[in-house]
């Protein structure tokens, strides 16, 4: 009972700011509660592994590919260029708005068929909305002769691979 | 009174106003919350990490791992292969060649196999839970199809997940293989394999539908007993047999015994040789070479021998003078699936051999063994035990049908989940312990169990458990670009007459021809095209060795001109390879020049006299047949192909590929084929 | 410092936003107090005023409001696992496997949502009987007495369709097991099992449907059940009073109030007295 | 349309009227109203916020324990190997272990079904409306009724073996006569306490006991091939 | 109260038992002799495999100042970890003689086993016996030299394989010869191997293998050799971690 006494005999106003003093730390660290939570919840949502293929592509052999040829990986949306310089390669993925652009042999240029843009064979945009050249994507020889691709690394243009 | 009262009070003071507790909860909730995340952050994983991190920091090639490290949980996905492995996650080293003096686990590099370790993942070979980040639950889960790992001696198992054929590299999956053929244990267990085919046993279980005529009951009850006691080398296991079923079975098996066709010549001359003169059946006993398959004990007590066919130290106790005579006759005529050679002796060699092995006898295996004559109860007993054991599965016997699927198949008994295993009380509960359990005491896993007694070494059971372990659930689901096409299985007969000839000898029991028969002796598949008509007559009429240096020679059959010229025809004609063109290097007759030039190259670039001899008096080489008369045996065509490439004629010889150029093969061939002078002696002869 | 805490505080709940939203505002006084019931499409389902000594601990134990305590835990963690979760197989076990190892506290809002399911059905099961010991099923409350009889088997069937998604041995064998005992109703079990299991064995397709009554049917009717029985409690004259305990109601009414007039949280940030 | 009619039966929803207190009147009690206005007070803050503290201490709890076990996870799913036991989610052991005795169409079908309708009717029965004790009024009926169901039900069990359900039951049973031989005049406390309870309540307290036991049994005690084991024994 | 106390023992109790169970309890050995030194008699530098017993148990011999062996004296064996004895620890026998079977640890590589005995000063007498555990790779290796190599490299003459060791001008080396093979890096010995002695200026009569082992397989070899090399390899350039 010496608890219920306390609060009968204590003064209202020191009682009061007391429960004030109770109430805001409450209500605070609900509050903090509430924001640790979203941190928390972010965490949780950025996942830590991804089931996706690697960014790394295997073009295989170089002597696949016959010097001026374009040639364009469907799977991994990437075009294998060769000239006479040496090898690099372009995403396929145009910078405008994701659509898989396609090689036009004919025209010698790479089309859009979303909007109508154009590239030409180093990537440079030539017509059409798009706002960027595509980008040139790292290229480098493996141990045993094969060509790797690394989708996730742009470099930048005119870095051939030399043969 | 008092306690409740005290709880009343307390509740009271808790309710009575709530702003208070209000405030002090909500700051408990806030540590709550707090906790999680924490928990969370000092996991496991990241422990290793940092621990991996301060291991390469003050190392001279601190730069280049620290540029490999990737922080966060690693993981390797293999969709087609249903494999994520995240072991690297702790095992960040594993690929690094700079940390291969790093002992300490988990940061070692890994050991360089055939493989690459991101194509294939971990799981696939070490088993564990790849996707695990604790090291607990990563390493000995055994929930499956999670399994613990596997223990390091029993590697060799993950290779025949997919290999099927023997590697040079798994020689305890090779021997172990070979072991699950020969001890007969698929002769009860099916084992299948991914390609649909199934394990074919190795070892020749003797019919025993006429054994009356070939052993006393007394014999197979001790045998029965114990087959080790008698011949360590026997393959049969021990059934640990009670007397009275040993006594039973055997009396069964000799009432249910049948006359076979073979006719059986009273032994009266035989009988007479036998006290006569061992040591001509010993000398007989040699030149047939019948040691390159038979074993026996020699004086100083070890057995020496092949292991081919059985040991024969004790045959005389074991068979019936009558019955030996008539096998070594024809055993065919006893048993037709036999792999014993018809040798084709004279009346007087039979009897001095029969008489030779007929005085090999350990008379004290039989000593002890009184059995009263046969009851109808005891055969019809015996009959139910030998249905029970199983005794048909092996061996062919009248009246009672092989049953099919007699015991467990263990097609995926390398992943069998431990919660189905029954293990015994103070055991490690694990496969690989179970398995080899199984094998050293299978009774012990429970009365009324069948399986028998074998007595293997400890090596012997690792490399059998490790051929088990590899038969697993992976191993039919390998994805389409691992698996590997297995060797393909040829049950090639020679046909026509010649054909049943070579049958009734056996050939193949020795010799591989067109990729089925025995390794023990060359494969003849190219002996066509390689060696000369006249040379491989000869050789069949009296086939002296080619290699000093071998115990096993091919043994001397009694064939007749005609059976040899037969013979002889058969395998120049049907034993051609494409590429071997006999008019292509003329035969004989080079310019001396051109031997001469052969001979230099011979002695000095090549330095052939390493291992082979071609002048007996000074080359000493012995490693390679002697070239002393092969001109008048090879082919000059042969000789040339083979310079220039042996292991395309014959795979695996160890004879080296130097790429002989067209002029150095040229000249080496002037050079042997004119290495056949005692050739001509011999031809004359 | 605190002194501007509260200053901002105070402007922030008498800005046009603030009053916008919480129309009452807020004071001392009980209009505004009932009014902040009342107005709340929330709050408004349950009496503005309830009698002190209900508040008391021996009334209640709380257990109702506990249960929906761990609903709201429940709805809450669940909807996050959702985010790493295909109902389908062998993915779903390989999602639990990636909720153990690999997300971040994945573990833990799995355990989280595991326990509060058993917290949730034992506390129903509480609930039950505490009230009929009370007897406070009695009229006119009897119809909500039925209510909670349906929540309780809504939150039994909740937990039985949350059993499988995991996909582990404990799961499938314990729905095998459990929806073989619903084939052997006479007439239509056959068909119910088959119904519910889509099939005639516990497979990808049973995995799915239970999927969608755990995350989508049931809660909702939980949800719709819960408020119609918040409803009826008010309805029904509130909390249930026992007429032979005044004396002790009393009593614990004398213990359950205080001298002052409790101050409300936002009094407090208003920083009236 | 038709002129208003005079007199509108049916329910006044006249929001200007005050809700009135609803008050049962039982057979045996003439109507009148007693008015106890005992103290109320404002949901909000009062009763919200002791509603709030209970919810926070019991998420405390929750993530105490979430923190220090975790939830289980088996094998995956396999279904040609049965783990032995199979149990079902505990709240339903009790259901298994019945199922253990009865045919499923009795402890799985029948038995439940009875439950939940025995559940929804209680209210519904004005059996005890007063609270009086069993067999304080028209005690012999009572008593020959109880005696007969008493050993009917006991009979029943131990026909089936169900000696875990009946082990309850007895004592249940036992409690029962000793109430049938008290008085609310009875010196001691707990039997007078006994003497005046309803029948729905030894109905009620009979089935707590027993869902208790079963499951209690079904979970601890019950091993491979749901045979008894004990929990402390390995 | 009964009851708690009742459970609390059942829970020693159960304890005790399972700790029992897990440390098997040694029975304590006494030395009833000492010797002045210790030798392994038998079983030093074999060749096994990771995590499998060694072919042949190791013996070591306790003697004494005239050399013959002593009985009852006490010897224990260590090793790196992983490595297993059975037993760890025992008295010598009437020969002074103790016998142990080595399992050796999960990694491939060389292993030092020790035995330690004391004198009659309580001073410590260790020898040393060496073993190897044969990797994949290395495995490959033993598999081919014994295929290819041996023949000649390979002094022992067996009845199933006579070595051709004496028939030999040049006298090959033994692959165990350290102090030949530890001169030449692995590239010398790659290029030796397949090109022949005369590619190094060595005997003709080791012929080329270029063409016949893959390179995969020549590395296995030289893996092989560096393995059982006697004194050990040291692969030049190793980084060692400073601490």
């Amino acid at each position: 009972m010496a608890e219920d006494n306390k609060s009968r005999t204590a003064e209202p106003e020191d009682e009061i700011s007391r429960r004030a003093f109770f109430t805001k730390l409450g209500l605070g660290s609900i509050g903090l509660a509430a924001a640790g939570t979203m941190s928390f919840a972010y965490q949780y949502m950025s996942p830590n592994v991804l089931y996706e293929p690697s960014p790394v592509v295997n073009a295989g052999k170089v002597d696949r590919y016959s010097i001026d040829s374009v040639t364009l990986d469907p799977v991994s949306a990437i075009y294998l260029i060769r000239v006479q310089e040496g090898f690099f390669a372009l995403t396929a993925i145009c910078t405008h708005l994701g659509c898989m652009t396609a090689w036009k042999p004919e025209l010698g240029m790479i089309a859009c068929p979303c909007h109508g843009s154009r590239f030409n064979r180093e990537g440079q945009k030539l017509a059409g909305p798009a706002p960027k050249p595509l980008p040139w994507l790292h290229t480098w020889l493996s141990d045993d002769g094969d060509i790797m691709v690394d989708r996730s690394t742009v470099i930048p243009a005119m870095q051939f691979l030399r043969i | 009174m008092q306690a409740s009262n005290k709880i009343r009070l307390s509740w009271r003071a808790l309710f009575r106003d709530p702003i208070r507790p209000f405030g002090v909860a909500s700051l408990f909730l806030l540590m709550a919350f707090a906790i999680a995340p924490a928990k969370d952050h000092f996991s496991e994983w990241r422990h290793y990490q940092n621990a991996y991190l301060r291991l390469i920091h003050d190392r001279s090639d601190a730069g280049t791992l620290q540029r490999h490290f990737r922080p966060g949980i690693q993981q390797i996905w293999l969709p087609e292969a249903g494999v994520v492995d995240r072991c690297k996650t702790c095992h960040e080293g594993m690929a690094e060649a700079g940390l291969v003096d790093v002992k300490t686990q988990p940061f070692g590099k890994h050991p360089p196999i055939p493989h690459s370790l991101t194509e294939f993942g971990c799981v696939v070979c070490h088993r564990g839970q790849g996707v695990a980040t604790t090291v607990a639950e990563a390493h000995d889960s055994t929930l499956a199809p999670e399994e613990p790992l596997l223990p390091a001696r029993y590697m060799e198992a993950s290779c025949g997940q997919c290999h099927h054929e023997a590697l040079s590299g798994t020689p305890k999956l090779n021997q172990g293989r070979v072991m699950l053929a020969r001890y007969g244990c698929v002769h009860c267990h099916t084992v299948k394999l991914p390609d649909g085919s199934t394990m074919m046993p190795s070892d020749e279980p003797p019919p025993l539908t006429h054994i009356a005529e070939k052993t006393s009951r007394e014999w197979i009850y001790a045998w029965l007993k114990n087959p080790q006691s008698y011949s360590a080398t026997a393959t049969m296991p021990n059934f640990l047999l009670s007397d009275d079923d040993a006594r039973d079975i055997s009396a069964f098996l000799i009432a249910n015994s049948a006359a076979s066709g073979a006719a059986h010549a009273v032994l009266v001359a035989a009988t007479a040789t036998r006290t006569a003169d061992p040591s001509a059946g010993a000398s007989l006993y040699g030149e047939s070479f019948c040691a390159s398959c038979h074993a026996t004990q020699n004086a100083a007590g070890d057995v020496v021998g092949g292991d081919l066919g059985p040991e024969l130290t004790g045959i005389g106790t074991k068979v019936k003078p009558e019955w030996l005579r008539s096998w070594l006759r024809n055993p065919h005529e006893y048993a037709p699936g036999t792999s014993m050679p018809q040798y084709r002796w004279t009346d007087q060699q039979l009897d001095l051999l029969t008489g030779f092995l007929a005085a090999k006898s350990n008379s004290d295996f039989t000593a002890n063994v009184h059995l009263d004559p046969a009851t109808p109860e005891q055969i019809a007993h015996g009959r139910k035990l030998v249905a029970e054991y199983g005794c048909a599965v092996c061996h062919e016997i009248r009246g009672i049908r092989k049953p099919d699927n007699f015991a467990p198949e263990l097609s995926r008994i390398g992943s069998k989940p431990l919660a189905q295993l029954v293990f015994t009380s103070g055991m490690n509960q694990t496969l690989p312990d179970y398995l080899a359990a199984k094998i050293q005491h299978p009774r012990d896993f429970g009365p009324g169990l069948r399986m028998p007694q074998y007595t293997f070494t400890s090596p012997q059971v690792d490399a059998l458990s490790t051929a088990l372990l590899s038969l697993t659930d992976r191993s039919f689901t390998m994805p389409q670009q691992w698996q590997v096409a297995s060797p393909k299985r040829s049950n090639y007969q020679p046909a026509g007459h010649a054909g049943k000839l070579m049958a009734d000898l056996n050939c193949q029991a020795c010799h591989r021809m067109n990729g089925r028969g025995g390794d023990m002796a060359p494969d003849l598949s190219a002996e066509g095209s390689s060696v000369h008509r006249q040379w491989l007559n000869q050789f069949l009429a009296n086939p002296n060795t080619l290699r000093p240096a071998l115990i096993r020679r091919m043994p001397r059959f009694n064939l007749t001109d005609t059976e040899r010229a037969e013979l002889t025809d058969y395998i120049m004609t049907a034993y051609q390879i494409p590429g071997i063109d006999p008019d292509a290097v003329s035969d004989s007759g080079s310019s001396p020049a051109l031997v001469e030039q052969g001979r230099q190259i011979f002695y000095s670039k090549y330095a052939c006299q390493g291992c082979h001899m071609v002048d007996p008096k000074q080359d000493k080489g012995y490693v390679g047949p002697p070239l002393t008369t092969v001109g008048s045996r090879l082919t000059a065509a042969w000789i040339d192909a083979w310079l220039k490439n042996p292991q395309a004629l014959r795979p695996g010889t160890i004879e080296p590929n130097r790429d002989m150029s067209d002029d150095d093969a040229r000249a080496l061939t002037a050079f042997l084929m004119a290495q056949k002078g005692s050739g001509k002696q011999e031809a004359k002869r | 410092m605190p002194g501007r805490i509260d200053r901002y505080l105070d402007r922030m709940t008498h800005s046009r936003a603030w009053l916008s939203i919480f129309r009452s505002g807020n004071g001392p006084n009980t209009l505004h107090r009932s009014l902040a019931i009342q107005q709340s499409l929330f709050l408004h389902i349950l009496p503005t005023k309830v009698r002190r000594r209900m508040l008391g601990l021996d009334a209640t134990w709380y257990l109702g409001t506990l249960t929906l305590g761990t609903f709201l835990v429940l709805v809450i963690t669940g909807v996050l696992l959702m985010f790493y979760y295909h109902p389908s197989v062998p993915q779903a076990y390989a999602d639990m496997k990636d909720l153990r190892f690999v997300v971040s506290s994945g573990l833990f809002l799995r355990n989280l949502h595991r326990w509060s399911a058993h917290a949730m059905v034992f506390l129903a099961f509480a609930h039950m009987f505490r009230v009929f010991y009370r007897g406070a099923y009695r009229p006119p409350r009897e119809f909500n007495w039925v209510i909670g009889v349906v929540l309780l088997l809504i939150t039994l069937l909740l937990s039985y369709t949350g059993y499988l998604l995991p996909w582990d041995q404990l799961a499938f064998w314990a729905i095998t097991v459990g929806s073989n005992i619903s084939s052997a109703v006479p007439v239509v079990g056959a068909k119910f099992h088959f119904l519910m299991l889509g099939g005639n064995q516990v497979n990808a397709n049973a995995l799915l449907r239970f999927y969608v009554l755990h995350c989508v049917i049931l809660p909702l009717a939980a949800v719709l059940f819960v408020a119609v029985h918040f409803w009826r409690i008010r309805k029904d004259g509130g909390l249930y009073v026992k007429q032979s305990e005044p004396a002790r109601a009393d009593a614990t009414a004398a213990a359950a109030v205080s001298v002052a007039e409790p101050v409300a949280a936002a009094d407090v940030l208003t920083g009236q007295p | 349309m038709s002129e208003p009619k005079d007199f509108v039966a049916g329910i006044s929803s006249d929001a200007r009227k005050a809700p009135k207190r609803v008050v049962f009147v039982t057979r045996r009690t003439s109507a009148q109203v007693r008015s106890v206005d005992e103290e109320q007070v404002q949901t909000y803050p009062e009763g919200l916020l002791r509603a709030a503290l209970a919810v926070e201490l019991l998420v405390i709890a929750l993530v105490l324990i979430s923190v220090f076990f975790d939830a289980p996870l088996e094998g995956i799913a396999n279904p040609t190997v049965t783990p032995n036991p199979a149990k079902a989610p505990w709240y339903f052991l009790g259901l298994q272990e019945m199922l253990h005795y009865f045919p499923p169409v009795v402890a799985g079908v029948l038995i439940p079904t009875l439950l939940v309708i025995a559940l929804v009717v209680i209210p519904y029965f004005n059996i005890n409306i007063e609270g009086g004790g069993l067999f304080l009024k028209n005690r012999r009926r009572n008593l020959n009724i109880f005696y007969a169901a008493a050993a009917g039900l006991s009979l029943f069990l131990w026909f089936f073996d169900v000696y875990v359900a009946l082990i309850p039951t007895l004592i249940v049973t036992a409690f029962m006569l000793l109430a049938a031989f008290s008085s609310p005049h009875s010196p001691l406390r707990f039997r007078r306490y006994l003497a005046a309870r309803p029948v729905s309540w030894w109905i009620m307290t009979w089935f707590l006991f027993e869902l208790i036991v079963l499951t209690v049994v079904g979970t601890f005690f019950r091993g491979p091939g749901w045979s008894w084991v004990l929990p402390w024994r390995g | 109260m009964t009851r708690h106390l009742s459970v609390t023992g059942a829970l020693a109790l159960a304890l005790l038992a399972g700790c029992s169970r897990h440390k098997a309890a040694a029975p304590a050995l006494h030395a009833t002799a000492a010797g002045s030194a210790i030798v392994v008699s038998s079983g030093d530098k074999q060749l096994g495999n990771p995590g499998t017993p060694l072919p042949q148990p190791i013996v070591v011999q306790v003697n004494d100042d005239q050399g013959n062996g002593v009985t009852g004296a006490l010897v224990r064996f260590s090793a790196p970890a992983g490595v297993r004895f059975d037993p760890a620890a025992a008295l010598t026998d009437s020969s002074g003689q103790v016998t142990t079977n080595v399992t050796l640890g999960d990694a491939s590589g060389r292993y030092q086993l020790t035995a330690v005995s004391q004198d009659k000063k309580g001073k410590d007498l260790a020898v040393q016996a060496g073993a190897v555990a044969a990797g994949y790779q290395q495995q490959l290796g033993y598999e081919l030299q014994k295929n290819y190599c041996s023949r000649c490299h390979d002094p022992e003459s067996t009845p199933d394989q006579v070595s051709n060791y004496d028939n030999l001008a040049v006298k090959p080396h033994a692959f165990s010869e350290g102090d030949t093979f530890n001169k030449l890096s692995d590239a010398d010995l790659a290029a030796l191997v397949s090109h022949g002695g005369p590619a190094m200026n060595l005997s003709a009569l080791m012929p080329a293998y270029g063409s016949t082992l893959s390179e995969a397989d020549i590395r296995a070899v030289i893996a092989y050799i560096r393995l059982v090399s006697d004194p050990p390899y040291e692969p030049p350039g190793m980084v060692y971690a400073k601490r």
